[in-house]
């Protein structure tokens, strides 16, 4: 049932997501709890000209919410706030049951799909997206 | 004759076999097979603790109580699911208000009831009273039952902070003028709570059209179990409300130095909530939407007026209430001279009559009406000419028996 | 080979079909036909509201409803059956306390809990600290989680108004040793409360044996519906403490100046309460009763071994909570390096086993031991070797894939 | 079914306990409400050597009530604290399902047996007598 949850593309982040460090001098820094399950993320940013320069992060999280942070984590550099907040938008779209599939550059968050059959998932996704979302807002209030 | 086919509609009550003529829905409504499965199908298929659990009973039990929540915020016409708090019942849904919304009060802050509520929008208030310090100050009640709205001007001021009345009266049926109370409390930026335990079970509700800030009201006279309830509260009056009780899923991150609490509507479900209640309350918002509303508007109608008819007959009876069928429920309460309403209640249960006789929890009601009780009948969809036929001659024996 | 035959057991249980292995009972235990049919049979008979009625179905009601908390008064061996108080659950019973003991307190006053205790007996005290002052303790916990006893004489003093702690730990199992805590709290004269939501699910309990003064549960982790539970409560300290939420059934005489409040149990049963349920809670206090009690020990006990043996036999599962049998329940916590509990249950759940993984409403516990959350497995009766099998299959999928 | 709760004796006892006047001048008083109905009895007791003297009330209560109080005004006269508990002992006894009948001098409470297959309706019956109790204690404590 849910096996393709766990596809080798998704191990492979979720290892990568494991050993990411954080940043030593971030402009801003925000920590998320999921309230359901107590996983927390926390990510640092650096910005450049109202985009995302650089991203550090540590999750205490399944392999979903590490794999989610990796790809986050590339995704994100060089995006704005608005950019940002679209990409949010369609990735917690595209992990709704028969949601639409993400479209570039968010299309790497297509091996999350399967997630739609597991409604008590779809916030693993999308804890470092409420945590960048969080950083990027303290940031710019700098 | 009456529009509708309401034998049918009584055999979907297994509980209403011949010989039974329940007249006290007002109370507790029964319950059709359509809600039992419902509960039943949950609790055999679906069983489970919810938000946590990942595993598929989990997922279908989070599913089926998440959908519960979206029914009732369509029955109520919330504006966002997270509106609907689930509680125990009506009470726990104004216990609630008096804890979370109270906490921000000041001493000299005032709340405005009336005098015909149900203690349950009585004692909260008092309770908070006694921890707060806030002045509970009450609308009187007219001759016929109704909250006395020309008083409003009088009692409504700038201390207010909240005005806390009945839908429709549990004692006298009478229908409040809700747009007379809003507008008043908005004049002054107060919020306003409706206890609609006895006007959610009449049909869907709009309560963004009502322009009330809370609306509370219990499964059980809703055709669905007990312990169950609903609080809809606007999105952001819930969200600057403290909690009320704590536990489970009421929460985002507990420490034992301090705790920060989830969101609304999770903030104020604090514990296991009632799931299979819930699913099916759902069941039984959508049975009451799946009849016809026009039809069961008029049978109830027809039946109150023979009830208003027949008691205005008899001589020494009198309708505590408005004596009309404007702006009132299937809901009547009355007075039989020197018979106390439990006789009467007595003597018609002999006949398999079931009717209610009291202070039907309103004793600051009894006391404006100097009475120490009234024996009161209230309708339901599945009641019938049978039924009313069996109360006249019930209540006829009475009249005969007390003479 | 375990005494009984679970195979007839769980073919009373309707949500038990091929190839569910239910491994979640701490959350919720499923319930059998025989309490489905006692909550049928009360809706489909008896449905009214209870204690002001006077008709057949009303007096039916009442008694059914008084019945069930003579049953459950005999289930935990009260004096009498006023001191059980029917709730929305452990949650709300723990509330309950909370306020209404707790409106007696003075700041500076202290309470004991433990660190490894559920949201609900935390949350509550939080509460009560940030309303009115009083100091929260909490008894550390022992590296195979326990409430770590040998702080009592630390923590307990002569503030000392309440030991709140748990009977046994829904995330490790642990039993508590409630003689030595009431010991400590007797001798300066504290009372203790018991939060027995894991315990009373394993059989009739003795409370006055226990020495504690108050006992909390919920009904569906006994086999029972949502929305019910139950406090029991020592009569001299009931009728101590003040009412907590306000409405119908709690009151003597209410008038818009005072109100007198009733005699508990009614105090404390604001509203109308969960009558169906707490019917089907006295039906599944009975179903427990009727188990072989000695054969169901003997059975979990072999189950429970089978768990703990075969995850030390894992070299990357580390058991969180006792590794031995003694004073434990069948409830066996557990981490994977380097896996997740979400991953281990979701990956758990491809094969039916329905198993939870977090922090278990005991995020205090999991800071204490520093751990993200745990995967657990709890028993019921009607486990069987099959779900160990299932599991351990499950569990070597898991190490399989994340290796 | 519950008729024969409403047999002549019961109704004749009723209308005098409606017609009951209060005592002008009373060692003691007391008021009891009912907590489930509402109803509420006022006793007025004298007392001479430790024993009642005169009983005055009046009930806001049903034909049960009203009635229980008419015929405790004269069975408890001359009646001391132990007696009067003791009957009300035995009448609270007689209202039970299957419970014995009243013994002497409150064997006409007999008349309120029906009740025992009406439980709602016994606390009707014994208002009176707690407000009875409640007087005595009041006036012995003078
Ligand atoms: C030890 C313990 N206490 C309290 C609770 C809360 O019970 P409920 O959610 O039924 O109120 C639970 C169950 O989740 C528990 O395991
Ligand atoms: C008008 C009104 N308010 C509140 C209540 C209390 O409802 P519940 O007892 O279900 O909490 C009732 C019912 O008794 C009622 O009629």
């Amino acid at each position: 049932m849910s096996d393709d949850l766990y596809q080798a593309a998704i191990l492979d982040l979720a290892r990568q997501g494991a050993a990411a460090t954080r940043l030593p001098h971030a402009d801003a820094t925000a920590t998320v709890d999921n309230p359901l399950c107590g996983d927390r993320t926390t990510v640092d940013v650096t910005l450049a000209g109202g985009r995302i320069a650089n991203i550090g992060y540590k999750t205490r999280g399944c392999a979903l919410c590490q794999a989610a942070a990796a790809l986050l984590a590339t995704t994100a550099i060089g995006l704005d706030a608005p950019a940002i907040a679209v990409g949010t938008a369609a990735v917690t779209a595209s992990l709704q049951d028969k949601g639409p599939d993400p479209m570039s550059p968010w299309e790497g968050f297509g091996i999350f799909t399967p997630v739609r059959r597991h409604p008590s998932r779809r916030s693993c996704v999308l804890l470092p997206f409420e945590a960048l979302a969080k950083a990027f807002t303290a940031a710019s209030a700098v | 004759m009456s529009g509708f086919d309401v034998a049918a509609l009584r055999r979907e009550f297994p509980i209403l076999v011949p010989g039974l003529h329940y007249l006290d829905n007002a109370a507790t409504a029964q319950t059709p097979r359509a809600v039992l499965d419902a509960l039943i199908a949950h609790e055999t298929t679906h069983r489970a603790n919810v938000l946590r659990g990942v595993y598929r009973l989990a997922e279908e039990a989070t599913a089926a109580y998440h959908a519960a929540r979206v029914e009732l915020a369509g029955y109520v016409n919330a504006r966002d699911p997270n509106e609907v708090v689930f509680t125990s019942g009506t009470t726990g849904a104004i216990n609630l208000v008096a804890h979370g919304f109270g906490a921000a009060l000041k001493p000299g802050d005032e709340i405005v009831i009336s005098v015909l509520e149900h203690h349950s929008n009585i004692v909260p208030w008092q309770l908070l009273r006694d921890r707060a310090g806030v002045v509970l100050k009450a609308l009187p009640v007219t001759l016929d039952g109704r909250i006395e709205l020309a008083e409003l001007p009088r009692l409504i001021g700038p201390r207010t902070r909240l005005v806390a009345v009945t839908h429709a009266s549990n004692v006298t049926g009478a229908v409040t003028d809700v747009a007379t109370v809003v507008a008043a409390a908005r004049s002054v930026g107060a919020p306003v709570l409706l206890d609609g335990a006895q006007m959610a079970p009449h049909g869907p509700l709009d309560v963004q059209a009502l322009g009330v800030d809370f609306y509370a009201f219990s499964g059980h006279k809703m055709f669905a179990p007990n312990g169950v309830g609903v609080l809809w509260g606007r999105a952001e009056v819930l969200a600057a409300m403290a909690p009320f009780q704590g536990g489970g899923e009421m929460i985002r991150r507990v420490t034992l130095a301090r705790t920060e609490y989830a969101d609304p509507p999770h903030r104020f479900e604090a514990g296991t909530p009632p799931i299979a209640q819930a699913v099916a309350l759902a069941a039984a918002a959508r049975w009451v939407r799946g009849l016809p509303a026009e039809a069961v508007h008029a049978h109830l109608r027809r039946l109150t007026e023979r009830l208003l008819d027949g008691l205005a007959a008899r001589g020494r009876v009198r309708v505590i209430g408005p004596t009309g069928l404007q702006g009132r429920l299937a809901t009547v309460s009355f007075a039989v001279a020197r018979v106390h309403p439990h006789d009467v209640c007595q003597i018609l249960d002999a006949r398999g009559v079931a009717l209610r006789g009291g202070h039907h929890c309103a004793q600051p009601l009894m006391d404006a009406l100097d009475l120490a009780g009234t024996a009161r009948a209230s309708l339901a969809p599945y009641n019938d000419d049978g039924d009313i036929d069996a109360f006249f001659a019930g209540l006829d024996d009475v009249l005969r028996r007390f003479p």
